[in-house]
């Protein structure tokens, strides 16, 4: 019952035996037997890594690990971190619980119910430890091969391959006449024309608003003085614009001129104009 | 010795003057188009044991000083970076499992990666980023890179020590898929409690 | 050809991999003191005739490519491009005007004509720079070149057409037609006053 390693799981074989894991980098910490650990946590990446550094230390082959074995070592090892004092990290001491928990499982009366059974999760921890073993192995197989820059060397000055690009650039004869007719075209100076548009000018209105004001005292909407009549172009609204405009401009003279009144009860109201009585 | 032909000469001379490997495709690109298979290939022939070697790593080719005269040229000066034991096993880890999160790189190492792991495996130009696996959360995954065979000599990643081995006693499966085929495919709930840190993601 | 014997190969992967030429002495330290011209003089024949060379030169040692290969070191790659339109028009007005200067051909274009432009003119081989204007500033001239005139397939400046004929040809016609309507479609009498200038130079 001691050793867990499920005998009768079959178990993936990588190393035969522990001289696979010779010339392994040993972790942080080393130490024989019975407390002489040392410990260095720093060392240690992770409890994981741990583990797998106390299974080697069983001196066998992985695949026959002993699970209590390593959980006792395991164990004893964060005890006496504790009883130093020393501040272990979190996830030390849930694999601690974890382990503990598992060796109950182990060293009690089977529950035929439980799923998965304890020899099922040691198997897993197991599982997990070979494949860390294997990358840890490889990763050390990997850094003592030759390498670039180290044991084997590319050339030391190379001329270097250059590639020059060059352009070579297109262009027509006629993209060139078209482009000078482009920049002549462009250039050219601009005359501008104002065309002659239909307005009122202010003189015309200041006569007519005048002449038709002097004939009146009655207060009069300022829109009634423009001019009508079909046949002449009143109707065009731009002129009609520019006639309100003018006539405007020349209402306001004829009050500054003292010869009109004007009055706005309200803002945008009709604008009442009327001669001022002499 | 028989005497190099013109193409010969002309890739021996491309590569000797190449600051960095070349592939096939290079090699004829800076020949004119040349087919260059058979000339790399006497090359390789005319320089085996020699001081110097013409090598193929990951589809590009280049010429090293030959591996055991390592003892002679090592330099004490420009000595290679040093790698921490968490980037060396992060670094096997991507090498043998490729492309793999940093999830899946956790589970196998049972530890969390530091920031800076990944970067300095990065920065030695060992390692990239091969995009996103398509999975919730979408994690960033990593591969090695041309660079990372070149220096470590292996013309593929077939060429990985061990490799075959590993895969054939399942070591690169997952811790899960492993169980379940040595327990006879009962993959229910994983024992809830602390080894929980899924390899899965 | 026979093997190399261990002292030649050393000999010839430290010269591979040093990063200058190394004088004897300095191989010969570099090897534990060995005597190194027997190997030198070895591999100096046998890379005779093969794309890469072993030289001396004044007393140190070095490989380097073959001088007849020397070409391959420097490869030519020719991207064809179309000139762009401020190009064209800078040379279109060069070809009428010319000489002109920068600030002349701006006053032409009636647009800024970036540094570049002319260069790439230049680069093109159809534009030079043909002296310098004795005005205040001294501003370069330029002008076009012979093979400017070979390209475009012109015997003198003379075959290029006057202002009369790119009349004729429409070629006068402002290119924004739109822009004419748009703006009320007056777009006639623009002054006979505009074309006078230059056919002649």
């Amino acid at each position: 019952m001691d050793d867990v390693a499920p005998a009768n799981l079959p178990v993936p074989s990588l190393f035969d035996g522990d001289e696979a894991w010779d010339g392994l980098p040993s972790g942080g910490a080393a130490g024989g037997e019975g407390g002489a650990l040392y410990l260095e946590l720093e060392g240690w990446e992770g409890p994981l890594d741990l583990l797998l550094d106390l299974a080697r230390r069983q001196k066998v082959d992985l695949r026959t690990i002993s699970i209590l074995d390593l959980v006792d070592q395991y164990l004893g090892y964060i005890n006496q971190a504790e009883a130093l004092r020393l501040e272990l990290a979190a996830d030390y001491l849930v694999m601690a619980a974890w382990l503990a928990y598992l060796k109950s499982l182990l060293l009690l009366p089977r529950d035929p119910e439980m799923q998965p059974s304890p020899e099922e999760l040691a198997l897993k921890l197991q599982l997990r430890l070979q494949r860390l073993g294997a990358m840890r192995e490889a990763g050390a197989r990997l850094m003592a091969r030759d390498r670039l820059g180290r044991d084997v060397f590319a050339r030391g000055a190379p001329e270097g391959l250059r590639v020059d690009r060059r352009n070579r650039w297109q262009c027509e004869l006629f993209d060139v006449i078209q482009a000078y007719g482009t920049v002549k075209a462009r250039t050219v100076p601009v005359v501008h024309m104002v065309r002659e548009r239909p307005v009122m000018t202010l003189e015309s209105a200041l006569s007519r608003v005048g002449a038709m004001l002097g004939t009146s005292l009655e207060w009069r909407e300022l829109r009634s003085f423009l001019p009508s009549g079909e046949g002449e172009g009143w109707d065009n609204p731009q002129l009609r614009r520019s006639a309100l405009a003018s006539s405007f401009v020349a209402a306001l003279e004829l009050a500054k001129q003292g010869k009109a009144e004007l009055v706005q009860d309200e803002i945008f109201g009709p604008l009442l104009l009327r001669a001022v009585a002499a | 010795m028989s005497a190099p032909d013109d193409l010969v000469r002309a890739v021996e001379a491309t590569l000797f003057a190449a600051d960095r490997p070349l592939s096939v495709d290079e090699i004829s690109r800076h020949l004119g188009g040349a087919s260059v298979r058979g000339a790399l290939a006497e090359l390789q022939a005319h320089y085996a044991g020699r001081g110097v070697e013409l090598v193929e790593r990951g589809g590009r080719w280049h010429f090293q000083t030959a591996g055991d005269l390592a003892h002679l040229l090592r330099r004490e000066k420009e000595d290679v970076r040093r790698l921490s034991r968490a980037a060396t096993e992060a670094l096997a880890i991507i090498a043998y499992h490729e492309p793999v999160s940093r999830a899946e790189i956790e589970a196998i190492r049972g530890v969390q990666t530091a920031r800076g792991t990944l970067d300095v495996l990065m920065e030695a130009g060992w390692v990239r980023i091969a995009g996103r696996r398509e999975v919730p959360g979408r994690p960033t995954i990593y591969a090695t890179t041309g660079e990372f065979l070149a220096h470590f000599g292996l013309s593929s990643r077939r060429d990985l020590p061990g490799i075959e081995e590993l895969r054939a006693a399942g070591l690169l499966d997952p811790v899960d898929d492993a169980f379940a085929v040595l327990t006879g495919g009962m993959e229910d709930d994983r024992g809830g409690s602390a080894d929980g840190e899924d390899e899965s993601s």
